[in-house]
């Protein structure tokens, strides 16, 4: 729907992509190479085993984490789901840290505390990774709203899925999001799935989910999240929309997952056919979009392409090393990072009983 | 004659029977239906018993668990999936206070005969948020009833005694039991159905009491294995299997038995069943205790993730076995 | 904005009010006098002291309750918030066991143990009376859920206030309403405030919070809820649509309480302008508004209606009587009601312990 | 030079010295600004403070207590109303999760400073969903602190240590407690924190310990005066202030001084800080036991709503006198 009426637009002359230089383009597009690198090496280590608990690949949505934070500023903060690999790379992070948290290391961004679903890096503004559906809705909110209050020009950037859309947590989030008239942008990525439940079985809604927004009298908009210009010219607009105005946007972005929901889903050949699923891969691979404009436009040619495939391959395998000689977390480290004042050896801390192993 | 089962089968096969026996009960959850399950318990049953009776949700447990008691007061019997009990806290309201307490404000006039089920464990690598083991916490209100099967047989006695209820039933289960394989006894022998409430002697024993519930008993049973053959000592493991009602006179009998006690319990150490149960052991077996009751809890943090150390982080049979040694 | 347009048709020919008996008005009349009279008395006592916790009055929304109850059949059911005592008389309940729960007393609707908060009747289809913001919603969804699995050809009438749009569990309620077709109708009473807030501060909305249906592609109408007429008109649509069609309404009515938010609300003269009161109680109020159309009517004179109220003022103070001669619970009726199981002495409930008080 | 303050008076001078003193400190909750709160505690700070302090919030606890930790992140410093302590039902999943967890999940790389704050309690004929008592509960959460004044110095005090922590910390005052008054620090001769983890002897006494938390400790004082002049018992009265950290040397000093203890604690008795409290004792003061710790908790079943009864659902002198003479 949203893709045939964008088709017609080319967002490539949207300023915030005019001003784009030819070495800021290859940038975004090695970025997107090296998140879908990053997490194809990471599914062999998971399904060898080096990697526990669950896995959820980004591949196929790289454009939504590489256009929006490619926007991002000093004051501009992120947050999201368990799908959160495109994200940490997309802010900044090293492979190296996150393999060696999807490792369970301790020179892993969370120390091996958290895992794939948290990955989190607040020195560049990325706070999480967080695994309850819906419940970094108001996180988000609350990174606005400590924006505002510390008079700081930015907004913040929250990410959620098409089935997250129905926890109670968003929509209150929504509703004191406009109120309080705060610079909080929520990026609903509609992968068309939440688990093995389609959109049109998980949601009511009338023309789209971003729509629900009307109710709170909040802007919104749409966007094809396969074209990385469209995504970053549309973004713009919302995010400009909350750094200067201090107003927030619901944006629904399509695209959609090659993986199941997460590797353990055996089942994601069941809930939806091959063809869409090669459809996706054909015509719509935001990788695949984006290396076609860029040669297009003379910005990238097949060496350079190699080239930035063959240094992602090399990085993400340098990042596997450096997760597997890494130290694993010991005993003792369990039972720290739990509460700030006993890792700080404070007066406090000194005070009573904060543990109570026996 | 009993059959070989697992805990995921015996669970789906005590399901079936309910949905055969009561055109009332309705299954529902996230997943349940046409993927069959996150966890696969449910698989096979949208497609024997249709969308009416197998109803996948929407992500939205306050919704739908609140949905589920509102239709048990009008008739009909919720077996409600969380699809990890973590998620509780997205609809603690609707379990705590509609489920708990409806019938107390109404002054009896309404009950609500709803299942709650799904997973409640650590030990999967699965991080903090998704690693809570919620059992005593919601046996600390009254009006509900909680309940932990640690085998195949009493995972699919306890889920059809759970649905028979006629108040609502909290049915911890645990991820990684769901694999494991046991005896089950065959419906042709007559329907098999564990009373709530009743704790279970699954290793008789003279020295200690290891008393435990879901995943732990196997962790109890097999430091009493240990603890036989390696110290001479030989223990007695009592599976309490439901959390409330309690079978407070099982654990008194084998404290007095044994004189000692050790409890074996995945909570955080802060609370959890085991600091019931032994309030419990020493206000009423006061005499008959030897020795202090000891508690094997998991580490107290938040879970943490590492598949490398997530398993020192819990209880286990090396961690019982040397808790015993304190005391023994 | 809606009172302006509303005026301009005459409810009262709508089919559903043109069929009204002169006695059914009198008998929808009296409704209301007796709820505001069952009110007036409670406050007596609750300001001498025999009634605890806290006392909500319906005073001033009269007619949303005895209007949207009075076209209610034999599968349609009825619950509300803790602002009850309105809907429990409509359902029919009696003043003597409403009084004595208030009192506290054994021969309360609830023996005592709810308090003003937790009026039940299941046998007239009324679930309650309950205290937390926007909880019962999603019970409101469960009744219409079995009522549609049951077969039963009938609705669900879930209240709730202006403030109470804004938890999460209304939302998700929405979305499962309308995406599993169930015949719920949330009737949002907006008296305005939420406590000391006015809507305004507490929800962001763009012509009304009704209108939020549409983002769950669910049909809504706003109603003057001063005018029972309107009101059982506009009713009876959103109530024909759930019986015939099993498909979920929005219905927001305009009304307005005149005293606080509870007993215990001093404030409440602060927050709104003493202007704001008595244009309501001079223009809008229900009973008033009624009274004029019956005696327009002809339906009513001034003597009847002097009888009518006497009859609420002898009924209301025989409940007294009835409550204050009631016995109180005693300590062992702490200890039942908990759990069906063992208030029937059934076989499970003799195995394992229930209680811990030992 | 002290004065004397109600309770929520020391509260409300507590987060005005906070206020004060940090310009991060921001007050949010349901009608706590214009309105004064429901409870009056926050009186007149709206007015002295204005709207970017003191921020009146829509009734959505899961968004607003979310919202709070997600600002605290930031650096902001958010002392949050719940207006009872009750609704923690509608926002667990934030209180428990989010606020909890997020600086274990993160590898310490977060933390979040904040405080919410409100009544719990029962006492108020307010009936089963607005008489709960979470503290227990809370504190079973590792990353969590709890704390409960009983007396207006310590409300203050405790608010205070509360808003200085970099931890979250969840205090619970009490409506019943709100208008007693108590001798409180004079802000001129310094600071008045009391700081978090440090139990207090409001009694000494030298038969039997009477350890307790919020009211409860009123109770046991008024308890321990009946003890005395009727029965010649001289009780101990110590209350723990805070639930976690927990002040566990001062327990067992005075159990080790008495040789027997009476927990008084208005949970329900499944559970609840008292059972943990239990556990504690007869584990490490085993020897020092003349008796079974005992406990004097509400009967167990939801909060009653009737005034002519609920009193005597809850701990009561009366029910503590009588308990203690079990055992003493
Ligand atoms: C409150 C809660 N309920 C259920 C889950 C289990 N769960 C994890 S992801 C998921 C599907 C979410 O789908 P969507 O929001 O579309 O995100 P996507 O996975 O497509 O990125 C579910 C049901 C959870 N983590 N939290
Ligand atoms: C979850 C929750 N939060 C807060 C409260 C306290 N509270 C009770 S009523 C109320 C105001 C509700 O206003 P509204 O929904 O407009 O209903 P009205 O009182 O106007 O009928 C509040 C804040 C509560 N009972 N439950
Ligand atoms: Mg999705
Ligand atoms: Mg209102």
């Amino acid at each position: 729907m949203t893709d045939a009426a964008s088709q017609k637009l080319d967002f490539s002359q949207s300023p915030v992509n005019r001003e784009l230089t030819p070495e800021r383009k290859i940038e975004l597009y090695s970025q997107m190479v090296r998140i879908r690198r990053f997490e194809q090496v990471s599914l062999k280590y998971y399904q060898s085993g080096k990697i526990g608990g669950f896995l959820h690949l980004y591949i196929g949505q790289e454009a939504v984490a590489a256009g929006t934070v490619s926007l991002g500023g000093e004051h501009d903060h992120y947050i999201t789901a368990y799908r959160d690999h495109g994200h940490a790379l997309a802010v900044g992070m090293t492979m190296d840290e996150c393999m060696a948290e999807l490792f369970g290391k301790q020179t892993g961004c969370s120390k091996g505390k958290g895992g794939s679903m948290h990955f989190f890096a607040p020195d560049k503004n990325f706070w999480g990774g967080h695994g309850i559906v819906g419940g970094q809705t108001p996180l988000g909110l609350g990174l606005a709203y400590g924006l505002k209050f510390l008079d700081r020009k930015g907004c913040c950037l929250c990410y959620l899925g098409d089935g997250a859309v129905n926890q109670g947590a968003y929509h209150e989030s929504l509703n004191i999001a406009a109120l309080f008239d705060l610079p909080v942008i929520y990026v609903i990525e509609n992968n068309g799935y939440s688990m093995g439940t389609s959109q049109k079985r998980s949601s009511a809604f009338r023309d789209c989910l971003a729509q629900r927004a009307e109710g709170y009298d909040m802007e919104w908009d749409v966007i094809d999240g396969s074209d990385l210009y469209e995504v970053r010219a549309k973004t713009q607009i919302a995010m400009d929309r909350a750094r200067d105005e201090s107003r927030p946007t619901i944006l629904e972005i399509f695209t959609y997952r090659y993986y199941g929901h997460s590797i353990a889903d055996a089942n994601h050949k069941k809930y939806r056919t091959p063809e869409e699923i090669e459809d996706y891969k054909q015509n719509h691979d935001p990788i695949n979009v984006f290396r076609r404009k860029l040669m297009e436009e003379g910005v990238l040619d097949e060496e350079e392409d190699k080239k930035i495939t063959k240094a992602a391959n090399q990085e993400a395998a340098a990042a596997v090393k450096f997760a597997e000689e890494s130290p694993a977390p010991t005993i003792d480290d369990i039972s720290t990072d739990v509460y700030w004042e006993t890792d700080n050896r404070t007066e406090a801390s000194e005070i009573g009983s904060h543990f109570f192993n026996d | 004659m009993p059959r070989t089962l697992t805990y995921r089968e015996a669970l789906r096969e005590g399901l079936d029977e309910e949905l055969e026996r009561d055109e009332n009960v309705v299954l529902m959850g996230e997943e349940v239906a046409q993927y069959n399950g996150a966890y696969k318990v449910t698989e096979g049953l949208w497609k024997k018993w249709g969308d009416k009776r197998i109803v996948d949700t929407p992500i939205s447990e306050a919704g739908f668990i609140g949905m589920g008691v509102g239709a048990s007061m009008l008739g009909v019997r919720p077996v409600m999936e969380l699809m990890f009990w973590s998620f509780h806290s997205v609809a603690f309201d609707q379990l705590v206070n509609n489920a708990a307490c409806v019938r107390y404000m109404s002054g009896g006039l309404i009950h609500c005969p709803i299942v709650v089920r799904g997973p409640a464990n650590g030990g999967t690598n699965v991080g903090a948020t998704h690693s809570h083991t919620p059992e005593g916490l919601f046996a600390s209100f009254p009006g509900l009833k909680v309940c932990a099967p640690a085998t195949p047989a009493d995972a699919k006695g306890l889920i059809k005694a759970a649905i028979r209820d006629n108040d609502p039933v909290y049915v911890m289960e645990n991820t990684l039991l769901y694999g494991n394989k046991g005896e089950v006894p065959d419906p042709e022998d007559g329907d098999h159905v564990v009373p709530l409430g009743r704790a279970d002697i699954k290793r008789e024993g003279s020295d200690i009491s290891l008393i435990a519930h879901g995943r732990s008993v196997l962790h109890a049973l097999a430091a009493a294995e240990t603890l036989k053959e390696e110290h001479g000592i030989n223990a007695e493991v009592l599976d309490l299997r439901s959390i409330r009602p309690l079978d407070v006179d099982a654990i008194l009998a084998t404290v007095r038995k044994t004189n000692r006690a050790v409890l074996v319990d995945e909570s955080k150490p802060f609370g959890g069943v085991s600091a019931m149960v032994a309030t419990l052991i020493q206000d009423h077996a006061f005499d008959d205790l030897d020795a202090p009751v000891k508690r094997v809890c998991t580490i107290d943090a938040p879970a943490i993730y590492s598949p490398l150390i997530e398993n020192d982080q819990l209880p286990s049979p090396k961690r019982v076995v040397e808790k015993v040694l304190e005391i023994a």
